[in-house]
């Protein structure tokens, strides 16, 4: 039980090995490296940048909406602006900071995790960064060209539709969507890949840490839930650009089909954010209790039943529409029902700090704001599970508060898991002073801001309202809530500083500084290129708890060229190795043709023939190597 | 609890907690279940979670987990199991009372528009039918069955003192029934975005007497009547040569349009401007110059008119009765 | 750069201008045809602001159905009134002609809108008007309706160079 | 609490003597293949999912005055589609063989069917005998047939540029991709078939 120093994780005659990983694995030096890393640790820090900077941006439209809201009558946003500003807020948050932050952490600290040199597809996960960006900046494009989505995050047609949105706000939305789309499935397919065939030897199904788990589950929803809005938003798009009628009542169309397409989506998209947040507090709680999680599992369990019934579910959110009532009744049942794997973990995570010795680092009180938080935020969905009360609160403040709380619960773990992990990205700690006060006004914040809203949704406050008159009555609260905006903002701020703060002067962090369990922490912080000198060979399912003596590693993979092992499935029994290609430009390129592509399609069919060129022509230099990789390449194989 | 919290807040204000119809008082009820044993629960979580987090912080080595703590695991899930089964019964026994209409109800259809709701009294024979805007009326203790509809986007019907909501969907229909129990004035906003004025999308529901109802219903299918003072008859005649008349219908007159609200009763109504601001003369002379400024993207343009004709207009939509 | 000019279309283009104190055109800046004198052309060195913004073109197609201006001209194609869609103009191309032709009335039929048409609705009509034969940029003009199809999106009118229906003067 | 067998390493592990050529499950392309076929097989099915949810709506299917899908040409792509897989079959098996030869020399034959099927498919948009701005009918069977059509598109620009690569820089590895592209290529004509009943026949017959 006790942890391992990384450094016994090493052998002795290591000098000469790291310096030759070095070269084989480093970057190209300067700006050309910098653009063509293929490092998953640097896209996945570049990813986790870019999501937190989307999250900053997303929490700016909230800020402002709270600003307008805090009094009835407010005229410092109009409808136009109001409406543009809520509906890139959504879209920011669920599209360009939750998703892509959760794959960013997967994808930066799942290959470390279960021991691997790379993320499975290297130019695929920075092809897929880069398609990413470039949705990110086309949502923010449009909003600072007053050609932001206005039509919600949900995109409801036959508001969204041609007819009722003119311009091309709604194609903005919809080729956001499309780019952050191909981002989360690229991202979910190297993370499946990744986990299944590139553990190191002896991490058998049952020995993956709990994370890792949740992140296999919440890729495989993300490969089976992704596709329907990709789907629905190319529907929309060509409604609006080449007059289809999918959505056209009086040509056979359908508007309720919008509504099953997207919220078929749409639900499991909840869970997509909240699984990985749920295995993220797994991982703290066994640090920070130092034992591992009591019923492992259960908790795997858990979270794949989470996955599946939250396929189950999408009618929830159609309750008031004209879906018949027999429908209905099987969807709260099932919504109900999730309550249960979530009461597990619930239950389980208690019971191992229970056991444990809690050290009440700041992550750790972030786990336990997340326990308060978010099981408000489930007993209130449980609540709405229910036809009849839902027709009360459907479309609400209720609603508001109800997700906020849930997906703000989500945000608590990864709040800790910054903190967790801070040491690992930068190689120096956060203030634990600072970080106090961080969560001390986040929790404080969260529940100034959001509990008021339960109550401003019985007093009959619609959603999405750009403002409302003094006679409601609904003056004090939304005074209140936006009072809490204050205190979550003033709490972010202290974030900042606290990172600021400490790249520039914090206390230089050891490999392992929380002495905890999985393998991130068998090497130096920040990770070198290579990710570890010898792959460790795994003998428990706390890998660094349960070593024994002799501490057995990997040896045998050249370090002369990126060599990487591929292990069995169940059993991660070594089968054989892979070539790793050397990094490169052609996933940028390809990522702005297919932009290119795309944007043009918000104007012209024409961009169809056009981009297939490009996609063409993409195709051909991806897979054509340069002369020394197709030396290298050559070589590896004769190697062998 | 939260009675006391909303009565602070609330008081004579619209709630979905202080229901006036059958409807929103089962839903009310299932709610106080809902809340009082989800406060228990959060409770009983947090309580765990701090005692849990706190009763052994000293010790230096973790526990082993033994019998007792799966024991008592299993058995949490268990009670998690079994307070869903009761909420799922009673929500089921709820959402049965709510859905049957019971017979001999008023009829009623309402069209969404962006941003106004169109009220139609079905009649017999059809010239009895009634076309009002934004105000609907409804006799104490009887039921009425909405027929609700949507000639654009997707709006929500939703009266929270009354009953829960119901969605008008372009190209499908759907119905709710309410009652009201209690004489009164209840206020219902639409509830699904629908464009620039969702949130000025409000609907005034007047419950009153039978007697009083039906007077009412009585005074509405009446046209309008040329009034008989100089200067509001110079007002009608302003309506029917400017802008208004491309819009809005006065029964008994040239006036047929139906793009905006039915304005043949106008000055019976409480509010103008779907539930925005309240019928006074005043009010109706800023909407009537400059919509823009009260409900920016609405479909009613400026109409610039001059100080006189204004005065006279505003003589002739008050003789609406 | 281009990206600031790509920029400053966008806004022209989304800009919801419901504060909107149009004014009717200038009386005689235009030709309204052939045989009427003035300057031999009338080309406007900036695009009409209505018909670079997708709003208020979106408008016009509203209000051209709300008005019943189909009961005459159909959708487009014609019928007591005539044909909007082909490149025939009898009173001229140019919005203003077309605001004239609305505001003014024209013989053998068309009413005098200018009393009950506010000017702004004027110009979003012949903004609309004018995308139905394609004169105003594809990315303003509207998709399909949410209604039956009588023909496709005014986005995918063909553009038809104006001409104008009366008879030109003889070359001298 | 597992079936999994715990191999109980003890000491360090050579891999120097692992292979670098392996075939199917054992390798990580297979299952990088196998994830975007199920990402496009959903997409499929969204468009199923679709077509069926829109012929629920009240009235005919076609709607209308719509006439009818013609069954030859759709018959004649997909008979020709199956038939490619005995193409594939040999490529496959030459794969396994190491044949560098043969492979080219198949794959070339492998690169002139997926051009084949370019104007094949051409014929199935025809044979909709519907526009897809007529009706959401027509826009579904446009959209299912032009999904499905940007996976022949992607196969055949896949498939020549593999061709020409394995004449001119051949590695090893081309072998594996050889084996996954024979697996692709099954499943997105195996996937046609039911999507030509629905489009082609069910209107017809159900």
């Amino acid at each position: 039980m006790r942890a391992v120093s990384p450094s016994e994780v090493t052998r002795a005659d290591d000098q000469a090995v790291r310096e030759e990983l070095e070269r084989t694995w480093a970057d190209r030096p300067g700006f050309i490296g910098w653009l063509s890393t293929t490092d998953h640790k640097r896209i996945g820090l570049r990813y986790m940048i870019t999501a937190f900077t989307f999250f900053l941006l997303g929490g700016l439209n909230a800020g402002l909406m709270r600003l307008q809201l805090s009094r009835p009558e407010n005229d410092f946003l109009g409808p136009d602006a109001y409406n543009q500003i809520f509906t890139v807020h959504g879209t920011t948050m669920m599209f360009l900071f939750a998703v892509p932050m959760m794959h960013a952490i997967g994808l930066y600290f799942v290959p470390l995790m279960v021991g691997a040199r790379n993320v499975a597809y290297p130019r695929m996960n920075a092809f897929g960064y880069w398609v990413y960006l470039i949705g990110c900046l086309l949502l923010y494009a449009g909003l600072f060209t007053n050609t932001g989505p206005d039509a919600g995050w949900f995109s409801y047609v036959p508001l969204a539709g041609p007819e009722y949105s003119p311009g091309k706000r709604s194609d903005v939305w919809a080729q956001t969507i499309t780019f952050t789309e191909i981002a989360g499935l690229i991202a979910a397919v190297e993370i499946i890949v990744t986990v299944f065939k590139h553990r190191a030897p002896g991490m058998s199904l049952n020995r993956i840490p709990l994370f890792v788990w949740a992140m296999l589950v919440m890729s495989f929803m993300t490969i089976y839930a992704m596709p329907w809005i990709a789907s629905a938003s190319l529907f929309l798009a060509s409604d609006r650009l080449i007059g289809t009628h999918f959505f056209n009542p009086a040509e056979g169309g359908d508007a309720l089909l919008w509504q099953h397409l997207f919220w078929f989506f749409g639900h499991p998209e909840v869970y997509i954010i909240f699984i990985p947040a749920t295995g993220l507090v797994s991982q703290l709680v066994s640090a920070f209790t130092r034992r591992e999680v009591f019923g492992y599992t259960a908790m795997v369990l858990a979270n794949i039943s989470q996955g599946f019934l939250a396929f189950g579910l999408w009618v929830h959110h159609m309750f008031t529409t004209t879906v018949p009532q027999l429908g209905s009744s099987f969807f709260t049942a099932t919504s109900a029902m999730i309550a249960i794997p979530a009461g597990i973990q619930i239950f389980c995570w208690i019971a191992t700090i229970w056991l444990g010795v809690p050290r009440f680092r700041v992550a750790f009180l972030f786990v336990l704001g997340f326990v308060i938080v978010f099981v408000t935020g489930g007993l209130s969905g449980v609540m709405i599970a229910s036809v009849p009360f839902d027709t009360q609160v459907h479309d609400t403040y209720f609603i508001v508060a109800h997700f906020h709380y849930v997906l703000l619960g989500s945000l608590f773990p990864f709040f800790g898991a910054l903190y967790y992990w801070f040491p690992k990205l930068t190689g120096r700690m956060l203030s634990e002073r600072l970080g106090k006060w961080h969560f001390a006004l986040f929790f404080i914040g969260v529940n100034v801001t959001f509990f008021p809203m339960h109550f401003l949704g019985f007093a009959g406050m619609p959603r999405r309202v750009y403002t409302y008159i003094a006679e409601t009555g609904w003056g004090d609260l939304n005074l209140v809530a936006s009072a809490g905006a204050v205190v979550i903002v003033s709490s972010v701020g202290v974030l900042l500083v606290n990172v600021l703060r400490s790249l520039g002067s914090g206390a230089p962090a050891p490999d392992d500084p929380w002495e905890a369990e999985s393998l991130e922490w068998a090497t130096a912080s920040p990770p070198p290129s290579y990710a570890f000198v010898h792959i460790p060979v795994v003998e428990g399912r706390s890998a660094l708890w349960d070593r024994s003596a002799q501490r057995p590693v990997v040896t045998g993979l050249r370090t002369n060229v990126r060599d990487t092992l591929v292990t069995t499935l169940v059993d991660a029994i070594p089968d054989s190795r892979h070539y790793d290609p050397r990094p490169t430009t052609k996933p940028l390129l390809a990522a702005i043709g297919i932009g290119v592509t795309f944007i043009a399609l918000m104007f012209t069919p024409w961009g169809l023939p056009v981009g297939s060129v490009v996609v063409l022509i993409g195709m051909i230099a991806w897979a054509w190597p340069d002369r020394r990789s197709y030396a290298e390449q050559v070589a590896y194989e004769g190697h062998a | 609890m939260t009675r006391f919290v909303l009565a602070l807040q609330w008081s004579g204000r619209h709630s979905a907690l202080d229901p006036a119809g059958p409807q929103a008082a089962r839903i009310d009820s299932l709610w106080q279940f809902l809340w009082i044993v989800s406060a228990v629960v959060l409770a009983a979580v947090v309580a765990a979670l701090l005692y849990a987090s706190l009763h052994r912080r000293r010790h230096a080595e973790p526990e082993q987990a033994g019998a007792g703590t799966r024991t008592v695991v299993i058995g949490a899930v268990g009670l998690t199991v079994v307070i869903l089964l009761v909420f799922l019964g009673l929500n089921f026994g709820t959402g049965r009372a709510l859905t049957i209409p019971p017979d001999g109800a008023v009829q009623v259809r309402i069209t969404g528009k962006q941003w106004w709701w169109e009220v139609t009294y079905p009649g017999n024979p059809p010239s009895y039918q009634v076309t009002t805007a934004n105000e609907l009326h409804v006799p104490v203790g009887e039921p009425v069955v909405v027929e609700l509809g949507s000639s654009d986007v997707i709006h929500s019907f939703w009266p929270p003192d009354l009953v829960g909501k119901r969605d008008l969907i372009p190209g499908e229909t759907a119905s709710i029934w309410f009652q009201a129990d209690r004489a009164g004035e209840y206020r219902a906003q639409c509830a699904e975005y629908c464009g620039h004025q969702h949130a000025k999308m409000a609907l005034l529901i007047v419950a009153e007497s039978r007697d009083s109802f039906d007077r009412w219903l009585a005074r509405q299918r009446d046209s309008a009547r040329t009034p008989a003072d100089s200067l509001a008859r110079r007002g009608q005649e302003v309506f029917l040569a400017s802008s208004c008349v491309m819009c809005h219908t006065i029964r008994g007159t040239p006036a047929g349009s139906r793009i905006g609200p039915d304005l043949t009763h106008l000055a019976s109504r409480r509010t103008i401007a779907a539930g925005t601001l309240p019928n006074t003369r005043g009010h109706l002379a800023g909407w009537i110059l400059d919509p823009q400024r009260i409900k920016p993207g609405s479909r009613m343009p400026a109409n610039p008119l001059a100080a006189g004709d204004l005065e006279a207009l505003l003589a002739y939509l008050e003789t609406l009765q | 750069m281009t990206a600031l000019l790509a920029a400053s279309a966008a806004c022209e283009r989304e800009t919801r201008r419901f504060h909107d104190e149009a004014q009717p055109p200038a009386a005689g800046g235009v030709r309204l045809t052939a045989l009427e004198p003035g300057p031999a052309t009338s080309s406007r060195a900036l695009r009409h602001p209505y018909e670079d913004n997708a709003w208020a073109v979106s408008e016009g197609k509203r209000l051209y159905s709300q008005f019943n201006c189909a009961g005459c001209h159909a959708h487009g194609g014609g019928g007591m009134g005539p044909p909007l869609m082909d490149a025939l103009w009898r009173y001229g191309a140019e919005p203003e002609n077309v605001f004239a032709s609305i505001a003014g009335g024209r013989p053998n039929g068309m009413p005098a809108f200018g009393t009950k048409v506010g000017a702004t609705q004027i110009w979003q009509l012949a903004a609309y008007v004018r995308s139905m034969s394609g004169l105003v940029p594809k990315d303003v003009a509207p998709g399909r309706t949410d209604h039956m199809q009588v023909k496709a999106g005014e986005q995918a009118a063909p553009e038809a160079v104006p001409r104008n229906a009366a008879p030109e003067p003889p070359a001298p | 609490m597992s079936t999994v067998t715990d191999p109980g390493y003890t000491t360090d592990l050579d891999v120097g003597a692992l292979p670098t050529t392996v075939f199917g499950p054992r390798d990580i392309m297979w299952w990088g293949t196998l994830g975007f076929m199920t990402i496009e097989g959903m997409t499929l099915v969204v468009c199923v999912a679709t077509y069926f949810y829109l012929w629920r709506q009240p009235g005919t299917w076609p709607p209308g005055h719509t006439l009818l899908p013609s069954v030859f040409w759709p018959t004649v792509h997909v008979a020709f589609m199956l038939a490619t897989n005995l193409v594939m079959m040999r490529v496959s098996r030459l794969a396994h063989r190491l044949d560098l030869a043969g492979l080219r020399r198949w794959l070339v034959i492998a690169s002139l069917c997926s051009v084949v099927m370019l104007p094949l498919r051409w014929q199935d948009f025809l044979a909709l005998n519907v526009r897809w701005d007529t009706n959401a009918y027509g826009s579904i069977a446009w959209m299912t047939v032009g999904l499905h059509g940007s996976l022949l598109v992607m196969n055949t620009l896949e498939t020549s540029v593999f061709t020409v690569l394995l004449h001119r820089r051949p590695t090893e590895r081309h072998f594996t991709d050889a084996s996954d592209a024979a697996m692709y290529w099954y499943y997105m004509t195996w996937i046609w078939v039911p999507l030509y009943v629905m489009l082609y026949w069910s209107p017809r017959v159900l």
